[in-house]
This record gives structure tokens, C-alpha cells and sequence, in this order.
């Protein structure tokens, strides 16, 4: 059972301006467990050599589906937006460890924080922790209202709320300050999105909340044996962790950013 | 039959298909995809004397046809890959070829004595070509009288065969590897990565954290083969011959060259199934070409 | 508005997009494709002394992510250049540089010589980094001290910029970007193709009838940056880069690396329209990264 | 006015084992004057760099369309096999010297000669005689009956003979047997096809008939800038020609082979 298939494309649509939304469908589908893990997809032409790693963003099941939502963001990118349905990928998944779904005991409540392209990786898990029948407080924050995307879907499972960083929708400023001016309460916080966003989080709720985080890193091997991803370890010896072994998805002070 | 079997010193391999150093760690995650026992034998990550955490992130990126990398010998030193990492390799049949590196010569032969102690280990590869580092590496490479004088002490403390690695690097590979033949090197690795660089057009700064790469993937092949070839005509060392393979028609190619085994890195990360279908298809693409064995194949560009 | 000129020793530029040697004939076929005017300059074909006919076919082959050639500096001979090839030239407002080979320094010297005294060339470019022939070309540009001589001597004699054009087959560039410099040069070109070589597998033979060819293209393009970027920090003259360039970004790469103009070659095999292409992208491709000249983005990834 | 277009595939199917027949659609087909030029095709994907020349099989102005029928031969080849019609192809030409009509005079006879895959720029050319109203005979040469393709084409325009060198179709042996043996007359001879069979033709009517070849060579530039893919002059110094500029199609003798 090979851990690499040539999936077909159901359907690949723009979102948002830059922002896409791409279905495959494969045998492996079945492989992927947990919300947070990522597929590793390869690109034809173009002397493209590493393929791309982008995280699950809502896995079907019984149609064998499952979701990506990708930003263009160089040439690999633009490549994979001129994918259409009918055509097929090669996926190299699921890999890496995802969201532990568990961490969340029975009438607890969990505060999703999503930055940006951050944000796919979040909404299998709003609904997986939704079914469980946790509360789920999904906090959202982009740069204006063009890049807003998948607010109605996380609204089927969460309470969601928006920032942009323009004010062009919802509130105006980033998701701490969000969270700060809502006096959201909550027990424990799972985020993906910007360094930059990740390391305000680990400063403002590291010492008195459980939670974890996503990180990226640029990839080669993507199963950790190249050592290329490695991150930071708190407190301990630096690089001793591989985002794409050990990660993405990390404790909250897990690592040092 | 197809005779994909090989002797080289100390390594009697099923077939000429081995992971290059650097792509494949010890092993242990490649395992969770297929059985090892499939390869030719496995070449583990560079060891040091002491642990060394590499260098900084961004270490990967990509280039048109290639990749660079910039790990920086990053492996955890080498008493922990004895006690942890070769103890696991031992319940595969396959040879373990090490890949040493090291700062100094002393640290060379330090390292490579330790190594050549474990059972597990069949042969030792001198790293003289790693473009990642300050010290060390690299330029053990680009001198012929360094390299010599590496391979000869190493070659005194080892006792197991030792495989010089070489460095694509310099103006002329044939008197580097003329002058580590001299001094009793048993075979020859080669090429290792091309120095390369990338420049970020937002920032402005290169891509790697640590500015220069080493340049591997297919866009290296032609140099590759070249190097190879060069060698072959001027050297009597076996060669394992690496650098943008990426199927088992250009494990072929390394063959005609005068390879007489194949380095598989980048396409591992292409293609994590990729060894075991070269080792799939050679016996076919011998076929298609009127060789019965990899034996036949060796050299064939220069008959 | 921005502004794409720049002033190098003899050569002022419209636009730093300079067709590379051998990869543009004398301009000819190209001016029935497009009008050569809106071009930085141009360079020709490796003028020798006598009239060569090169190596024999097939002189061409693919890699992935580049070719390889093995031309072997065909052409007509200074005097026919002069008299047959340079006249035409002279129609376009555009700084010719003429590129310059030879088997003796004495031959080097009396190209240039010759050469030198015609209007249209404003610049000289040494080709000491030609793989494709026996004895000359690579050998000059692989050591220091001779490629000091003959960049001191054509200095001598010729009275217009030279640019001494430096071979990627070296341990080490600087040495040679310094040797040259101190011996009198005025500007460097960088870089020339990669040794390489490609093997037929149903033949077993080169592919190539000269054995190896010279690689360029986009695979080379790593290596071309970090040799820039190396010599741009050690070497106080200015750089026409070179090495796998296809875009505008591209270009705007090589500045950051340390260029202060590049020369195209293998893109005009892909594009035949890619010069003025990327002299219609370059603006707004440096605007969009905030630059509003060439001068400014040139050697940015040093600051 | 672009010597390169985007041209559209309209039809790209397989003819006989391996070999396809290409129909592209695009402004430059006007350009396309002679039979025997060729077309610089280029490939996207894979690491491809250099452009694949393709003599032009047949032009049909008035749909701005044209032909080209090529044969699966290493990867560049394989990959065109793959496009389908829809899809584009950046194409560059028409590029060369064709075959010289006008050196055939009213009321003499032409000898088409084509040895496999260099069949196709022949067409083109039988079609044109045909229709200046010259009598003209075809003689093809193929491997096998497998690779036998455009008979009945041929035959609209001209007599066809077919060889194969298995004899399982037509004549056994090579056209210049089948030509000697079936006795065949004719003014003027055009041919294409592989070097061995070039220079048979060569030997056999370079003293007595006047005649044009059309030759390969592997090439870079395609238009005469790179030197490439330079032939033989007869009776000069080497290497003064390139296959791309002054032919593909030289007179009968104005090349060594
Ligand atoms: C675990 C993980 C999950 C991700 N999930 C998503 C997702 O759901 N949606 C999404 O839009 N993006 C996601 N990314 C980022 C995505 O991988 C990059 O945007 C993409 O690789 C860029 O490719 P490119 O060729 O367009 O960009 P280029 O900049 O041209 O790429 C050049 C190289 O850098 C690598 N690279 C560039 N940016 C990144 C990055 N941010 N992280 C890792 N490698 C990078 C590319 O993979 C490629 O090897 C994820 C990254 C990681 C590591
Ligand atoms: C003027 C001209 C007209 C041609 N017309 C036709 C035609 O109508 N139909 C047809 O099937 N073929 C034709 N060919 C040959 C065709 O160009 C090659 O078969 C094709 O380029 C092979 O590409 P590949 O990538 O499949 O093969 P590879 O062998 O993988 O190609 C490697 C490189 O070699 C070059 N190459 C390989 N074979 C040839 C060859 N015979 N001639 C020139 N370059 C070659 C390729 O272009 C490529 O650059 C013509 C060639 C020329 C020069
Ligand atoms: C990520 C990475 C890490 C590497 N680490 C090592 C190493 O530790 N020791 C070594 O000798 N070579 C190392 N190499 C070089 C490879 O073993 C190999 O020589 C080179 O990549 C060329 O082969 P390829 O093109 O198949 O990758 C490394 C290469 C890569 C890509
Ligand atoms: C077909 C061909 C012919 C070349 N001829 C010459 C030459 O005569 N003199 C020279 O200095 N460089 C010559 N070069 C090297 C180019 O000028 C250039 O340095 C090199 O190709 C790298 O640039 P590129 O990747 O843009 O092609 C030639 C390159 C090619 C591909
Ligand atoms: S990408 Fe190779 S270790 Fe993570
Ligand atoms: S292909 Fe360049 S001269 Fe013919």
C-alpha cells in the first residue's frame, strides 16, 4: 500500500482573488486521521523538483474526498491553480501529526486561531470537535475583506468571528486583539497561521492555557529524513524537531519560534 | 535472468541501487514505506564526532531542475548513531555504508575508527565535499595533497574499506581522485553537491539562512556523468556514481559512464517509492539494451 | 519613470540586456525577427585568427533544465568578421562587444588588435572559459597566472575595455577574478557553460561527437548566482552576468547577485523574443520592488 | 507580427503505432509558403529546453490550419502525444527553405521519395505538383506494415508505391530497389528520410538527375544564429551550411551526407 497516488482532481476553484480551493479524490483518503495533518503534492513541468506541502482542509470519507485550500503564492502555486478537474495529482500523504482532537475533554470549549492561509487546516477539526459536542469559538484574521474566505462553512460548526487588518470587514486589527475585545473565554486554543501570529499567541497564552499550533517550513523530503525543516526545541538543544515529523502541529510551548 | 549483483570492497550488493547520504537519515522513515532489504545497501547520514545542530532554517530551495540544500551535517554525533541508530539497521540484510565528516583530520579518523567498529558497518565514505560547512568538509576536497593525506591516516585506523567522496567543486576531479587512489582508497563517491546560491527578489537576501547551498537533482546530471566518465578513463577505483538520478534509465547512463553502483538523493523526495522501482525497471531497461547483467553495462561508454 | 541605463567601461547601455556569445551569431537572424536597436548591446560569435570550422555533429544536446553544446568557436576568422560582418553591424545604434578566443596569447593579442580597430566594437570579452576545443579557450581561464598574462597583454595591445569572460569549472572563481583584475582588466562576464556530458543509451556513445559540451540554461543558474555573488564581494569590477537567465526576475536576480548588466544565451533558443521581452518586464519588475534604476538594485542582496 | 504563436490543437491522433498526426490552428499557417519548411515546436514540462522540429505536413489556408505528423521517438515526442486538441502549443516558424516547385517544369514528371517518418513534408509538395498539374509518383519505404501510414492520402495526388523491409506490405526491400524494379521514370527527384537513405539516392542520380534532399540535424536556435546544426558543403570546406538557414532541403548534390 503505497503512501504516494495519483489522485484525481474533482474540482479546483478560485475562492477568493488568489485563493483556491481544490478537491481530489483517492484511495488514500482513508489514511488521513486527524484534522492538522498535510499531503505533500507533486507538480509537473516547469523544472519543478519538491513537491508542495499544503494541509488538509476537510476530509469526505465515504466519497473518498478530500480538501486542500491553497494560496497562489510563487510558481508552484500559480501551476497548481491552472489544475482542472479531470486532471491528476500525485499525493504524498497523509503525513506529519495533526491536532489532537482529544486534548479536548467532554463541555469544554475550543478557541480556533486562524491567520490567513492558516485557516484550511482548522475546519476539519471545527467539525470534528463540533461533532464531539465541544463548543467551538473559530477566531479568523485577514488582511482585508478580498481575502475573507470560508466564514459560512466554519459558521456551520463554531461561532466565528472576523478580523481584517484594513477594517474592510468585520473588526479592525489582528486576532489577539480580537479575542481581547471580545473577552473570549475558553480552555484550550489550536492555531495555524503566520510566525509572527503564532509567536504573539505563545506570548499571550503560553504560560496560562493548553493549546497547540501548526508550523511551516520549507520541505524536501516532507517524512523526516532530510533534516531541511527542523525547528526549534524550548529549552532544549535548537532543531531537534521536524515540522514535518514531529509537526506541523506542535504544543504550545513546544517549540520556540 | 537479469544479474543485478555487485562486489565492491566490502560491499556484496543484491543490486547497484543505494540512497545517497544525507537524504535517507538512518533509514528509519523510509522503512515505514517499503523494506529496506530491497536496496543495494544504504548510505546513513553524515556522523561527527561531536552532535551538531546545522545550520539555520531556511535550509531547502529549489531551483529550476534541482535543489539546495544547506543542512549543515546536522546528526546527533557519533556515539549516539552507535547506540541508537546502527543497533536498529541490524535487523536488515544490508550492508550500512557510513558517510564521516568531520573539522580536522584527527576528528576524520576519530570518527571513522568508532564507525568502522560496528558490525553493521561495511564501508566508510569520506565526506571531502560537504559545501555546508566553515571548517572541514569541503575543503578536505579541493586540494589533492589534503585529500590524500585525509584518506591515507583514515585508511591506517579504519581497517574496513574506505570510499572518498568527491567534490564536483574544483578545476580538475581527476587529480583529486588520482591522489586519494595513491594513498589507498578503496573506492570513490562521487559528485557531491554543486556550490550554489539564491536570491530572494522580496527580501533581497539569499533564501538559505546560510547563503551558498549544494546544488543536487537532475540539472547536476550532466556534470555528473562527466566527472564519472573523466575518472573512469584515468583511475582504477570502483565508482558509486550519484547526482540527479531519477529512474533506472539513468542509473543505465551512470553505468556507461563507469559507475559501478548508483547514489539515490533528491528523487527520493521526488519520489519516495523511487529505489525500489529503479531496482524494478533495471533489470527491463538491461534487457532493452542487450545486458545481461550490471556487470556488462559498467564502462560500456568507453569500450 | 524607470531607468534602465547603465554605463560600464566602454559600453553605454540603453538597457543592461546583452545577447551572450555564440548564442546570437552576429545579430543577423535575429534583426529578421525583431529590431536590434532596442538591445543594451551585443555580443558576437568567438572571433580566432584563422576561420574555424568547429566540432563535428551533432554539436547539440538537452539536459534537464539546460543544453549542451559543443560548437567548438566555428566561425569565419577576424579578418572576414571585420570585413564582411562588422559593416552590418554598424546600421544599429548598439555597442557591439566583440568576444575573443585563440589557442596563444599571441593569438588572443592580435584578435583583439584587430578587432579593436573597428568603430562598431566598444569592448573586448576574452573567452578564456571555452570548453569545446583542444587547446585554448578553458585551459587560459583555469589558472590565475595565465589568465593575468593574457588579460595584461591583450590590455597592451588592443587600447579599448577589456572583459575577461570566466570559466565555472574552477575550485576557485575569486583567485581568477582577482588575477584578472589586478592584471588590468576592466570588467568581468560570468559565467561560461559547465563542463557536461550526455550518453546514448542505445549507442553507448557521447551523445555529443566531441565527448563533452559546454552546459547552460536554467540549471546552471544557481551556480552562476553564487560565483557573482562571490566575486561581486572580493572584486572591484563590474559583472555581466550570465547563466540560465529567461525572465525579467530573473535578471533582476542576477543584479541583486552583483551584475551590473547579463547576457541571455540559451532563452533566445527557447524565445526567440525573450530579449525584448524582458526589456519590456524589466520596469516593472524593478518597480514593483521598489527600485527606480538598474543602479539600484545592483549588488542589493550585498547591503 | 510574432514568428512565435500560441497556436490551438485541434485534432492530435494516432496514426499507425507511435506515430500521431498534429492539426494546429493559428495566424502565422499565412506565413507557411513552401513545402519542406518546418516548425520549431516547444514543450512545456519534464525539464524540456530545446524546441522539437517538425517538417509541415500539409497547410490548409483558408482554416488557418496545419499539419504535422510526427513519430514517438524519446521524451519530447512522447510528451506531444499526450496534448490533446484544446490545449496549445507555443509554436516558432515556419523556419527553413522547402522544397523548390518551380524547378519542375510543365508536363515533367516528379519522384517523391520518403523513408519513414520523413514521409510527411512530402505531402504537402504532392499535393502542389498535383495541382500545377505535373504528373507525380511516390515511392515510401517503411519497417514494417505497422508503419505504413498516408497511402491512401498519397494517392489523391499521386502514383504510390509502398516498400517495407519485411515485405509484410508492398514491395520487400528499399525504395531504390522498388524504384529500380518497378522502372520508374521522372524528370526530377524530391526527397526525405534517413541518412543512409540520402546518400543512396545521392550515389545512385547525383550524376544524372536533378534533384532536392531534406536533412536532419539535431538544433538549438532553429533560424542560423547558433551554428548548431551545421552539414557538410560538397566539394568546400565542412560545416558551411546549416540544416536550419540554408535547408532543411538542399539540391540533390550542394551537400555531403
Ligand atoms: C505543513 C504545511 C502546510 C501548509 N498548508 C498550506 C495550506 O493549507 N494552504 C496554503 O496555501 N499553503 C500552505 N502551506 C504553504 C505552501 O506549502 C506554500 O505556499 C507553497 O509551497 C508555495 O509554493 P510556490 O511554488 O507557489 O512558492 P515558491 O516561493 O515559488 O516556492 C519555492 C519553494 O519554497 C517552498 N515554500 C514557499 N513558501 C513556503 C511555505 N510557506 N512553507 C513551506 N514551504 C514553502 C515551496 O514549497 C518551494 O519548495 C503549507 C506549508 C506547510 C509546511
Ligand atoms: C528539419 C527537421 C524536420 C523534422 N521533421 C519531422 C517530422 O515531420 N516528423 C517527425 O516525427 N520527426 C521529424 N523530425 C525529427 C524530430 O525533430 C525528432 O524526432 C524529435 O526532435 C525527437 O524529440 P524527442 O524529445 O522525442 O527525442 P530525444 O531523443 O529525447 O530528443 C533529445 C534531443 O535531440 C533532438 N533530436 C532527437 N532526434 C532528432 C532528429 N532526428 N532530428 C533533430 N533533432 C533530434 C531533440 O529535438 C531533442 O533536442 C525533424 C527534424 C528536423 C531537424
Ligand atoms: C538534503 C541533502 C543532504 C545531504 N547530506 C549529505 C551528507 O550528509 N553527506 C554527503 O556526503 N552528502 C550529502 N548530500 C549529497 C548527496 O548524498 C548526493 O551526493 C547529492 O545530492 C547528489 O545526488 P542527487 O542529485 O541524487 O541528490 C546531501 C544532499 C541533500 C540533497
Ligand atoms: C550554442 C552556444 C554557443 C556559445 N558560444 C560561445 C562563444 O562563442 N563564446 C563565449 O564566450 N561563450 C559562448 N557560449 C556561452 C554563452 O555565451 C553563455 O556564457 C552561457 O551559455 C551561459 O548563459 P545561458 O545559460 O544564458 O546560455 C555559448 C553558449 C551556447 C549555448
Ligand atoms: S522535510 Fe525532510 S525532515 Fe522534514
Ligand atoms: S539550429 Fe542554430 S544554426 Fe541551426
Amino acid at each position: 500500500m503505497k503512501l504516494t497516488e495519483d489522485m484525481l482532481v474533482i474540482k479546483n476553484q478560485e475562492l477568493a482573488p488568489g485563493i483556491y480551493e481544490l478537491v481530489l479524490r483517492g484511495e488514500n483518503v482513508r489514511l488521513m486521521k486527524e484534522a492538522g495533518q498535510f499531503v505533500n503534492v507533486q507538480l509537473e513541468g516547469k523544472g519543478f523538483i519538491l513537491r508542495r506541502p499544503f494541509s488538509i482542509c476537510e476530509i469526505n470519507s465515504p466519497e473518498k474526498e478530500f480538501k486542500i485550500i491553497f494560496r497562489v503564492q510563487g510558481e508552484g502555486t500559480e501551476h497548481l491553480a491552472g489544475i482542472e478537474a479531470g486532471e491528476r495529482l500525485n499525493i504524498f500523504g497523509p503525513l506529519g501529526k495533526g491536532f489532537p482532537e482529544s486534548a479536548l475533554a467532554e463541555g469544554e470549549t475550543a478557541l480556533l486561531i486562524g491567520g490567513g492561509i492558516g485557516t484550511p487546516p482548522l475546519y476539519e477539526l471545527a467539525r470534528r470537535l463540533h461533532d464531539r459536542g465541544n463548543r467551538v469559538i473559530t477566531v479568523l484574521g485577514f488582511q482585508d475583506r478580498d481575502g475573507v474566505f470560508y466564514e459560512e462553512e466554519f459558521s456551520r460548526y463554531s461561532e466565528v468571528h472576523i478580523a481584517t487588518m484594513d477594517g474592510s470587514y468585520g473588526y479592525k486589527g489582528n486576532v489577539l486583539e480580537l479575542i481581547e475585545d471580545l473577552g473570549l473565554d475558553f480552555d484550550i486554543l489550536y492555531a495555524c497561521g503566520p510566525m509572527a501570529m503564532l509567536k504573539a499567541i505563545q506570548e499571550a497564552y503560553g504560560k496560562d492555557k493548553r493549546g497547540y499550533i501548526s508550523l511551516e517550513e520549507r520541505m524536501a523530503c516532507g517524512i523526516g529524513a532530510c533534516y531541511g525543516c527542523v525547528c526549534d526545541k524550548e529549552g532544549d538543544s535548537p532543531y531537534q524537531k521536524r515540522v514535518c515529523k514531529e509537526g506541523p502541529v506542535f504544543g504550545l510551548n513546544e517549540v520556540s519560534i | 535472468m537479469i544479474d543485478l549483483r555487485i562486489d565492491l570492497p566490502g560491499l556484496k550488493l543484491k543490486n547497484p541501487v543505494i540512497p545517497a547520504s544525507g537524504c535517507f537519515g538512518f533509514g528509519e522513515e523510509f522503512a515505514e514505506l517499503y523494506d529496506l532489504n530491497q536496496l543495494g545497501a544504504i548510505t546513513i547520514k553524515a556522523a561527527t564526532l561531536e552532535p551538531r545542530i546545522g545550520n539555520p532554517t531556511p535550509r531547502i530551495a529549489e531551483t529550476y531542475g534541482g535543489i539546495l540544500n544547506a543542512i549543515g551535517l546536522q546528526n546527533p554525533g557519533v556515539e549516539v548513531i552507535i547506540k541508537e541508530k546502527l543497533p536498529w539497521l541490524e535487523q536488515f540484510d544490508l550492508p550500512v555504508i557510513a558517510n564521516v565528516a568531520g573539522d580536522t583530520v584527527d576528528e576524520y579518523v576519530e570518527v571513522s575508527r568508532r564507525l568502522a567498529g560496528s558490525e553493521v558497518i561495511k564501508a566508510l565514505e569520506l565526506n571531502i565535499s560537504c559545501p555546508n560547512v566553515q571548517k572541514g568538509g569541503m575543503a578536505f576536497g579541493t586540494d589533492p595533497d589534503t585529500a590524500a593525506e585525509l584518506t591515507a591516516e583514515v585508511k591506517k585506523a579504519a581497517g574496513k574499506p574506505v570510499y572518498v567522496k568527491l567534490s564536483p567543486n574544483v578545476t580538475d576531479i581527476v587529480k583529486i581522485a588520482r591522489a586519494v587512489e595513491e594513498a589507498g582508497a578503496d573506492g570513490l563517491s562521487m559528485i557531491n553537491t554543486l556550490l550554489g546560491m539564491r536570491l530572494d527578489l522580496r527580501s533581497g537576501k539569499t533564501v538559505l539562512a546560510n547563503g551558498t547551498g549544494g546544488l543536487s537533482g537532475p540539472a547536476i546530471k550532466p556534470v555528473a556523468i562527466r566527472m564519472i566518465y573523466q575518472v573512469y578513463r584515468e583511475v582504477n577505483l570502483p565508482i558509486i556514481g550519484m547526482g540527479g538520478i531519477q529512474d533506472a534509465r539513468d542509473v543505465l547512463e551512470f553505468l556507461y559512464a563507469g559507475a559501478s553502483a548508483v547514489g539515490i538523493g533528491t528523487a527520493n523526495f521526488i519520489n519516495p517509492y523511487v529505489c525500489p522501482e529503479i531496482i524494478r525497471d533495471l533489470p527491463g531497461v538491461l534487457a532493452e539494451h542487450g545486458f545481461n547483467s550490471i556487470q556488462e553495462a559498467i564502462g560500456y561508454a568507453h569500450r
